[in-house]
């Protein structure tokens, strides 16, 4: 049986423990090899070599070249950089960016304010299965468009937007597209040529890497104005000395991520089927939200009726199962989640929704005990909920 | 984030049920904002001699819930009615801050239910 | 005699080495305790506690409150966070701001690019000792001036700026006071209401906390816009997901630093001074730059004639200590440090300087070390060089 | 980041110093600019028999400085006219990127020192 001491995570969208093997990797940089890159003597200069095989690492692992990767804090500064780097926030001239309304919010907020400040969003909606119609993006080009942010998986229903198809539409009217790849690296192939690309988002804290630190891929050629300003480091793209040992573990983390995938991802998936299973097999009235195939290895997002999210995952917690009510982001707020709104989900569903992430270390044994645990535990709130209307 | 007084009487919630035949039955919420609390109250002689309730949402719709009921259970009507909400928060041990959104609809409900009584009185 | 395996680290403005004990404190972040600290899981809420806890002991490093303290990517960002924050990069109202002419890049650059959007600066001189006048500041204020930012102490000459006065202008004028304190945490103390600054800035990894992690004080009631956007973290000021292993070995650094500061910083200015000492006295044709007392402990500029910074710089390297020539973010540069061309610095000196600035782990026996490589090393290079017309 | 031929170069220049009575001396840079390059050459029957340098400078000027003296010392004048950029820095083991600013000061000051010395003939 389960050892209950031992608690279970299955959260590994809001983030990843870190990989030992890459806390091993970073070590060395705290307080041995601590120089600053930009340094000339010997401490700087291990620093800048540790620097640039870890820039080489991370491209290598999306397909890109070395000096195409620009490292960042995090997911977050990332899509801010490749949004704000485009769009001409101080010119006075009025631009048009495309977007989802299942985005990030750092996508959705960064567009938000760059249309607070006079430009047009056009924000397309998914299917009823999470998923954009890539017409809506080929009617939504205009003359002034500028930019077309699509993300490649979701981070709550774990649905893949069909990237590919949106670059031909992007390429054909020459405008640049970026996708927010933070979800997808590590689950599914993630090629910045394959995807055809101009930029594409990563956080190293949601593949086994540290947290604060990113990269965003930019393609040679493709124009961009920092957002912050300083010494001039990443290209002049990113200012600020950098985080060596972070790098350097962000760079581990890519690497055996991408050694691992095929393994991983068809692991997470097999757990992931089988809990879905199993909690249809045993539990009534319930949805799996997004779609069928076209989802990420490791995502359940699932609604119960009579049931609040909240609630769900207190009992799961104290029962040792960490998992997430919507985004981890929006998770203390009680606005049902603007993912789950935008695919129109029944509103007897839309708070009684969970997301459970997994990561190549979840077992069968604990998908075993999730799904126990979670019969109970709906069991027991709709004991407490019904049958008040609801 | 939550006290221990929240998480035992969420985890452990008393008076959970339907009174049939009620003497009077109060309703808060909606689905769609993601609380509904119903309150059941039994009188007699003035008496709230039971108070039962049934609640679909989060752990301090869940708490308040329990705590209300257990708190107006016994009184006299009028007594049930000076419950406040700050009674309950502190039966409870306190709420984190930012979590006090739904915090009063459980006593809401009692009072609603209350006043179906009354009405039918 | 000194050990010539072992490398001499004398350039701890550019970055310092992560004490053991932050790293300690960091380990158990990255792999057990490694929750979002937005979940509400117990993994996030352990994460949220901890960083409770850093953001009181930083706050409480610089007798703030713990409120007022944002996390950020390092001292780069929180500078760009005070300027871009309060000037309206946006609004198309032209403003005013007052900064110095030594400032460093993260403030320099931010400031050049708000001219080069329309808004006015005033870069206010500083004398041939390297401190800005107070009147200078003064007049310098306008009706439209919403902001002065004036560092606290120098990264190069290691000069600290009279900000208390400063700040009686700036609060008799109603204008906001930022200082960027990178340098001055942890060697001179450092406490926001003595200052009465509104903004301060600082950086870990140069006081033995790890990269890639700083924090931006900002004083309550203080009007700031966030410069990314995203999911409202840091009283939505800086979005992303919290470094919390670096915010924690951040604050951990932070405590220390204020727990050792009367002993560290009478430590290093007693070895700096007899570099000063030794210098002056086994080789001609040398000047200390910025102030004789009004500096750092930790700093010592020196420029030597008839030799060139770099050259010395590899030569110091090669025998095994580590120093600067100006800051590091230049030294790739050929151009002469803008610092030193602001005291109005002799050409024939100003291609000949160096940065020492001592860390709390350096010893007399280094400095005796250094201050004999030096010798040497000057007067082999002059050997080269003179009397070649200079 | 250098190259090991460049830092054994600059930590052993050779032909360090000032040929009195040279036969041409030419010179580039400024102290302002952070670089002055002197090479003074001795010419006997159209051959450099003795080249040597004094310069003022980072760690790229001192080794093309001596890597220059060295390839044109022994040269007829019109070799040593041939010597190219590229020559020097292979023969300096190539130069990290972002530093050739003044790798060719060295040998513009050679072209100097023998324009110098074709001028006085
Ligand atoms: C899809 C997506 N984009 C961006 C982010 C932001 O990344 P970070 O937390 O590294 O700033 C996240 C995670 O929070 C995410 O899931
Ligand atoms: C005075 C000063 N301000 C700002 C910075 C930038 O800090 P960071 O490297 O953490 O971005 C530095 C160091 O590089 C500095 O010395």
């Amino acid at each position: 049986m389960m050892d209950i001491m031992k608690r279970i995570y299955m959260d590994h969208s809001a983030t990843t423990p870190v990989d030992p093997l890459v806390v091993d990797a970073m070590l060395p940089y705290f307080s041995e090899r601590f120089g600053n890159s930009s340094s000339l003597h010997s401490f700087g200069q291990e620093a800048d070599e540790a620097l640039s095989l870890a820039r080489a690492q991370v491209a290598d692992s999306i397909g890109a070249q070395a000096e195409e990767v620009i490292f960042t804090s995090g997911g977050t500064e990332s899509d801010n950089i490749a949004i704000q780097g485009v769009i001409s926030r101080d010119s006075g001239k009025k631009q048009h960016i495309i977007t989802s309304v299942i985005e990030h919010p750092a996508v959705l907020s960064t567009c938000d304010f760059m249309k607070g400040i006079g430009h047009d969003i056009t924000y397309v909606p998914v299917s009823s299965e999470g998923i954009v119609n890539v017409d809506d993006i080929e009617k939504a080009i205009r003359d002034d468009t500028v930019l077309i942010s699509v993300m490649h998986a979701n981070n709550e229903i774990g649905t893949i937007q069909p990237i590919e198809e949106i670059a031909k539409i992007a390429k054909d009217n020459d405008v640049y597209l970026h996708t927010d790849a933070v979800q997808s690296v590590g689950k599914i192939p993630v090629d910045v040529n394959k995807l055809g690309v101009d930029m594409l988002s990563i956080s190293s804290h949601k593949l086994h890497g540290p947290k604060g630190v990113g990269a965003l891929y930019v393609r040679e050629g493709t124009l961009l104005k920092p957002v912050t300003f300083g010494g001039g480091h990443e290209s002049g793209l990113r200012p600020g000395t950098e985080n060596i040992p972070g790098i350097v573990g962000f760079a581990k983390a890519s690497s055996i991520a991408k050694e691992r995938l095929a393994i991983d991802s068809s692991q997470m998936g097999r757990l992931r089927d089988s809990i879905i299973k199993k909690v249809f097999d045993t539990i009534d009235d319930v949805r799996l939200n997004g779609h069928a195939t076209k989802r990420l290895p490791n995502n359940a997002n699932l609604s119960f009726r009579y049931v609040e999210g909240e609630s769900m995952l207190m009992l799961l917690d104290i029962a040792g199962i960490a998992i997430s009510t919507g985004s981890a982001c929006s998770s203390r707020s009680r606005h049902a989640s603007h993912v789950l709104d935008s695919i129109g989900l029944d509103p007897d569903y839309v708070h009684g929704s969970i997301r459970i992430s997994l990561g190549r270390d979840n077992t069968m044994e604990e998908v075993d005990y999730l799904a126990g645990t979670l019969r109970e535990t709906v069991s027991k709130l709709r004991q407490i909920s019904s049958p008040a209307k609801c | 984030m939550y006290s221990k007084k929240i998480i035992e009487e969420f985890t452990n919630p008393k008076n959970v049920g339907i009174i049939e035949n009620a003497d009077g039955v109060g309703e808060v919420g909606s689905t769609i904002d993601g609380d509904v609390i119903t309150v059941y109250v039994k009188v007699n002689d003035d008496v709230l001699t039971d108070v039962k309730f049934k609640t679909f949402g989060c752990v301090v719709a869940i708490s308040t819930s329990t705590m209300v009921t257990q708190l107006a259970k016994g009184k006299t009507v009028d007594e049930a009615l000076t419950i406040s909400n700050e009674d309950v928060q502190n039966a409870l041990g306190g709420l984190p801050s930012g979590k006090d959104r739904c915090s009063g609809f459980a006593l809401d409900a009692l009072h609603k239910a209350i006043e179906d009584y009354r009405n039918k009185a």
